[in-house]
């Protein structure tokens, strides 16, 4: 099948099981969000889908091709890309120059070295795409460092669709944002590529309930449970599960 | 058999030498994250001092070497106040140009006052004298190494484990935040634990000046000894050191008993194997 | 000849010739060791040259003779090289003089064959240095030179088997080569040889391995400073001597550390070529004036190296001034009454022919100070490395 | 346009300094000449260092495995400059290519201490295979043929000298392209996340071995300098001494602007030479000085001195 396919995914850290047993499906055109309380292994998988991981036991397949043994740069040529939690965007560099690194990473010419940087037209205007797709111009020969917290997560948002996934994977990409800005984010992802897989992992429950079409619960490192916004909102162990002892963060 | 008691009597003595000058190497490293160059340069003035008051003053050895550590103690502390104190900042890189800067003004130092000839250390008789171990003879201020070592473990120990002071530096060591946040004067433990390391590096270097003799380019002939010592046993472990210390001290020893003609080639390729196998040292807690 | 390069060289560099006129004053570069942990050869060398001239005053024959010093700072031929190049070119001196170690030495090789400039090696004891150019000089000595004579004496002595431990590096392989030859073609047994690293620090592991084969004697070649320390306390310490091993070795009692072995190094038997204690007027009047000059300044084989070589470097300079090839001729065969005793410029391997002695340590009665005592004399060794 | 004229300007000062320096300093060329060659080994470091973030105290392996492939090569094979360069960079290569293979799977201070056993085997070595190398009496009886058929090299040292420059020139250009080419911003990349590069598919340890590899080569043709003009190769190209003078002289000069790294040279070199000259008993105090200096007062290198000088005169004026 297209997309990725994870089937009894488990991992252990000695005696502690985090993940257990999870089966996950994500094909081209899913907005799906994973949310779950603090320690529910939301991260684990996530790391264990880039690679980041090795899992203890089960499989992932990418377009039916098992991927469980490949590391976390074969998995990103593969066209599977995660946004991180924390923003570790090179900060001395520029913007344009964060995502021009990007492209030619991805364009396999990452080893050239006569030819300059800037001079590849396709690069060029790939950058210059994306700088507009994010309305990004202003700032575009800024360095990283000396930009905003908001605009740090769309330059990192814009680096991660610069690698062309086909399944991406946002780990809070709202998180730190603050909310006066947190609409940047919503916009950036709606406007997001039809045809791309999408698996949102976030605790701000009004951006997920904004931009999720599938909300999967996972708690204590395994599936609680699954459904629509609609569903989840009125599920009573979730309810449960938020608004009592839990908390959420 | 012989040969095997030989290797381990003195591979242990040399360790010890080497636990004495890296631990508080080790400690440093691992409190500060500092890449500190000039250690050894504590040992040598521990080294010059004690030379200054046996040889030149003609004080008895067991008054003199107590003076030397007290001196580079004191030297130390202000050193960790004006200089040291800004180092910590720095990025790696300044940090080595920073200590090596500090290195060459010790060695200039002892340079100018004492010259650049040998510092020796005379030794009182009781311990140039040799014990008949049976299958040898071994000089008694081996085996006053080795008790002094084995006191330097235990009162580590003790000082670590069963003192506030030790349980703050242990704290500090592993999350100095975290410490300062529980209200921990970290400023003090820094200049402490530095004084600390400076004094059982001179105390070491004092004492083993009979196999790393002392003379004024002593940090540079010995540093990277030094900094294998604490690569091997993990920054920041005090148990650590002494493991790659007595372990370092043996395997030393070892080849050059065994491989003579080889031993620097079969010592580096070894310390690389190890290194390789465990990039954190044998107790490594920093990543 | 001489005067015919440095116009070539100037003329190169198409500047004018400043003191073209200065053919009364003969220079002389001394490339040393100033700095770092080898300092005390220049300091040696130095002190030598002055107490020399002290006693000879600057003119030799009708010739003014000046010095110039220049810190090659450790074994670094790039810097020797660089160092002697802007000697000839800028200073435009006429002799080259001082070289501790091997490596620099041959550096200069290529220079002095071009630039026909006598070089008057202080220190570096490589035998085959001198093959390198017929310009190099000799007033040290070679290992051969010792170490050979040494093995037969001690044959002579009753010894029949003997442990060999030396650095592993040239000069410790060049040692143990000619001890080795030598006490095997007189009959005697090397029961085993080790070749030491040279970052060793604790010497305890050889020492014991050679207490265990229990020869006669060790005869060993260290590097001076730390090494040659520690080495004498081990050797000490495991009671080697108490067993009955004589050690038999070469400068490691040299005069500078000496006083910091202490009471270790009594009893150790050494062949060189000089002692600090020979007793002869030319020593008495060298260590007297060198120590009216610097009270602090221990006469050894470093300081003798270049006292003698000042003296040749005066002889060559009364005899032919400038002329390089023609001082080189002047030079050998040249016979003087050194502070080490009776030396001849040989003239095939243009270094110096000259007495081993064998000496023995002892605190001397008068001075409490520790000596080289000399107890026998091997006369007019040449070098015997030459051909080998 | 305009930026890439400004950013060569420091380069081209500094050719212009060089050859002014050769009118100027006309008996010194052998001095000049052990400069631009340390410079060559200072920029090989610059780009493993300043660019990829590799800390090395090991440099001098492949100066030394440069400086005795070269020397080797021209006894045995082939006394021509030009070849002798291009082995003795292969050889620096090929060294840096297998030792970087174990060395870069660590970090930090495990790193450093590895770079430091490498070069050591490698001293060790070289002493053990005297047959081959001369051990501690040095290689000798390396005789060059002229540059290119045309230039001997001269007792002044007019010929070493030039070679040098366009060797060192020709290394500059190289590793300026290098730095503003998509494998350069890479490496700044490295240096600045290596988790993020990982992220966008880079794997940073094939990149990190490439660096080092480069480097290494660059340090191999420094030592090959070093050996065809001193005609002698010893034990010293490998010491710990020379990685870490190349390393002060680097953070001296300022990483990752490749003229900085050429700066710091001239200026440790000259200092040295000074100081050695006057009175080189304490010259220790005057480079430990310096070296305190500029840590404490330009942390970014000497290169760092018109920004520092900028902001001190903004400052008088009140802006």
């Amino acid at each position: 099948m297209q997309g990725l396919e994870v089937r009894g995914l488990t991992k252990r850290f000695g005696g502690l099981t985090v993940s257990e047993d999870i089966d996950f499906d994500l094909v081209p055109g899913d907005r799906k969000a994973l949310i779950g309380p603090n320690g529910a292994g939301k991260s684990t998988f996530s790391n264990l889908v880039t690679g980041i991981l090795r899992p203890s036991a089960g499989t992932i397949r990418f377009d039916g091709m098992d991927i469980g043994r490949l590391s976390e740069a074969q998995r990103v040529k593969r066209g599977i890309a995660k946004t991180f939690q924390i923003t570790t965007l090179f900060r001395d560099l520029t913007v344009r120059e964060n995502l021009a690194l990007t492209i030619l990473e991805r364009q396999g010419r990452g080893y050239q070295m006569l030819r300059r940087a800037g001079r590849h037209a396709d690069t060029g205007a790939e950058v210059a795409a994306l700088i507009d797709q994010f309305k990004l111009e202003a700032l575009a020969d800024t360095r990283v460092a000396d930009l905003a917290y908001g605009q740090q997560r769309l330059v990192e948002l814009a680096m991660t669709l610069a690698l062309k996934p086909r399944v991406l994977i946002l780990d809070e990409p709202a998180a730190g944002v603050p909310s006066s800005e947190t609409h940047l984010i919503i916009d950036a992802i709606e406007a997001l590529p039809p045809e791309l897989a999408v698996l949102i992992i976030e605790h701000d429950m009004d951006l997920v309930f904004r931009v999720a079409r599938q909300i999967i619960v996972l708690v204590q490192g395994r599936i609680l449970t699954e459904g629509t916004p609609q569903e989840i909102a009125t599920n009573a162990q979730v309810r449960e599960l938020y608004l009592g002892g839990h908390g959420h963060d | 058999m012989t040969l095997l008691l030989n290797i381990l009597v003195d591979g242990i003595a040399y360790g010890m030498i080497l636990f004495m000058i890296a631990v508080g190497l080790s400690v440093t490293m691992g409190l500060m994250r500092v890449v500190n160059l000039a250690h050894g340069g504590f040992a040598l003035l521990g080294g010059t001092f004690a030379h200054w008051l046996g040889s030149d003053l003609g004080w008895p050895f067991w008054l003199a070497l107590p003076l030397a550590v007290l001196g580079t103690v004191a030297l130390s502390m202000p050193l960790e106040r004006l200089i040291y104190r800004r180092v910590y900042g720095f990025t790696d890189l300044q940090q080595v140009l920073a200590t090596i800067g500090l290195t060459f003004l010790m060695i200039a130092s002892v340079n100018l006052w004492q010259g650049s000839s040998l510092l020796t250390v005379p030794l009182p008789e009781g311990l140039k004298a040799s014990v008949d171990l049976g299958f040898r003879t071994l000089p008694v201020h081996r085996l006053v190494v080795i008790a002094f070592g084995a006191a330097v473990v235990v009162g580590l120990w003790l000082l670590l484990d069963r003192t506030r002071f030790g349980i703050r530096l242990r704290a500090a060591v592993d999350n100095r935040g975290t410490a300062s946040a529980h209200g921990i004067n970290t400023d003090r433990i820094f200049m402490l634990a530095f004084a600390l390391g400076a004094g059982l590096a001179a105390l070491g270097g004092v004492l083993g000046a009979e196999i790393l003799p002392i003379d004024a380019y002593y940090p540079l002939r010995y540093m990277v000894l030094f900094l294998i010592v604490v690569a091997v046993g993990g920054m920041g472990s005090i148990p650590g050191s002494l493991l790659a210390a007595l372990g370092l001290g043996l395997l030393e020893t070892a080849t050059r008993y065994l491989v003579p003609d080889y031993a620097t080639i079969a010592f580096f390729a070894l310390v690389i194997a190890l290194l390789t196998v465990r990039p954190n040292g044998l107790m490594g807690k920093i990543a | 000849m001489k005067r015919a390069f440095h116009a070539a060289v100037l003329a190169a560099l198409t500047l004018g010739l400043p003191g073209a006129a200065l053919a009364d004053t003969i220079k002389v570069g001394v490339v040393a060791p100033y700095s770092g942990p080898f300092a005390i050869y220049g300091k040696q060398f130095q002190e030598a040259i002055e107490t020399y001239v002290a006693q000879h005053g600057t003119t030799a024959g009708e010739h003014e003779i000046e010095f110039i010093y220049k810190d090659v700072g450790g074994p670094n031929p790039d810097q020797a090289r660089s160092l002697a190049q802007e000697l000839l070119i800028r200073d435009q001196v006429d002799y080259l003089a001082g070289f501790t170690f091997t490596p620099n030495a041959l550096a200069i090789a290529p220079l002095i064959e071009q630039s026909q400039t006598p070089t008057v090696i202080f220190n570096a004891a490589t035998s085959s240095i001198n093959r390198e150019s017929d310009f190099y000089l000799r007033t040290s000595y070679t290992l051969w030179q010792v170490s050979a004579p040494l093995a037969e004496w001690a044959y002579d002595q009753g010894m029949r088997s003997v442990a060999i431990t030396v650095t592993d590096y040239g000069p410790g392989i060049d040692a143990e080569n000619a001890f080795k030859a030598a006490f095997e073609a007189k009959g005697g047994e090397v029961v085993d040889t080790i070749r030491m690293p040279l970052s060793t620090t604790d010497f305890t592991p050889f020492i014991q391995r050679v207490r265990d084969a229990a020869p006669d004697a060790v005869f060993t070649f260290l590097p001076g400073g730390p090494p040659t320390f520690t080495y004498t306390k081990t050797f000490n310490e495991n009671g080697l001597a108490e067993a009955g091993i004589t050690f038999l070795g070469t400068a490691e009692t040299e005069e500078v550390n000496l006083q910091g072995l202490g009471d270790a190094a009594i009893g150790l038997t050494t062949a060189y070529h000089y002692s600090g204690a020979h007793e002869s007027e030319a020593n008495d009047a060298f260590k007297a004036k060198l120590t009216e000059l610097f009270p602090d300044a221990v006469a050894n084989w470093a300081s003798v190296g270049a006292y003698d070589g000042t003296h040749l470097i005066y002889q060559m300079v009364a005899a032919a001034g400038s002329d390089g090839p023609a001082a080189v001729e002047a030079a050998l065969g040249l016979e003087w009454e050194s502070p080490r005793g009776p030396v001849t410029m040989d003239p095939e391997t243009r270094t110096v022919v000259q007495n081993v002695y064998i000496r023995e340590v002892e605190r001397d009665a008068e001075t409490g100070l520790l000596i080289n005592a000399e107890k026998g004399v091997i006369a007019t060794v040449g070098d015997l490395g030459w051909d080998k | 346009m305009n930026t890439t004229m400004k950013s060569w300007l420091p380069p081209l000062a500094l050719l212009a300094l060089a050859v002014v320096l050769y009118f100027a300093l006309p008996y010194n060329l052998a001095f000049l000449t052990r400069i631009l060659i340390m410079a060559v080994l200072v920029l090989s470091l610059d780009l493993v260092l300043g660019f990829a973030g590799i800390a090395t105290l090991g440099q001098a392996a492949f100066y030394g495995a440069g400086a005795y492939a070269a020397g080797l090569f021209a006894i045995h094979v082939w006394a021509d400059p030009v070849a002798g360069l291009l082995v003795a960079g292969l050889a620096g290569a090929a060294l840096a290519f297998v030792s970087g293979l174990i060395v870069l799977r660590t970090h930090g201070l495990t790193l450093i201490m590895l770079t430091i056993a490498v070069a050591s085997i490698c001293h060790e070595i070289a002493n053990k295979a005297r047959d081959v190398t001369g051990g501690a009496d040095g290689l000798r009886g390396i005789r060059m043929e002229p540059v290119l058929g045309l230039w001997q090299f001269d007792f002044i040292g007019k010929t070493g000298f030039w070679y040098a420059l366009t060797v060192l020139a020709v290394v500059f250009v190289l590793l300026t392209l290098i730095a503003r080419s998509p494998f350069g911003l890479s490496l700044r990349g490295i240096h600045e996340s290596p988790e993020r590069m990982t992220a966008i598919g880079v794997s940073v340890y094939w990149r990190r071995v490439t660096a080092y590899t480069l480097g290494g080569g660059i340090a191999g043709l420094a030592g090959a300098l070093s050996a065809q003009v001193t005609q002698l190769v010893s034990l010293e190209s490998f010491s710990f001494t020379l990685s870490a003078e190349a390393l002060i002289m680097l953070i001296l000069g300022g990483t990752g602007r490749l003229y900085g790294a050429v700066l710091g040279t001239l200026v440790f070199m000259w200092v040295h030479h000074w100081a050695a000259a006057n009175d080189p008993f304490n010259w220790l105090f005057v480079i430990g000085g310096l070296v305190l200096a500029v840590v404490f007062f330009l942390p970014r290198g000497i290169i760092a001195i018109p920004t520092a000088l900028k902001r001190l005169g903004g400052r008088h004026a009140g802006t």
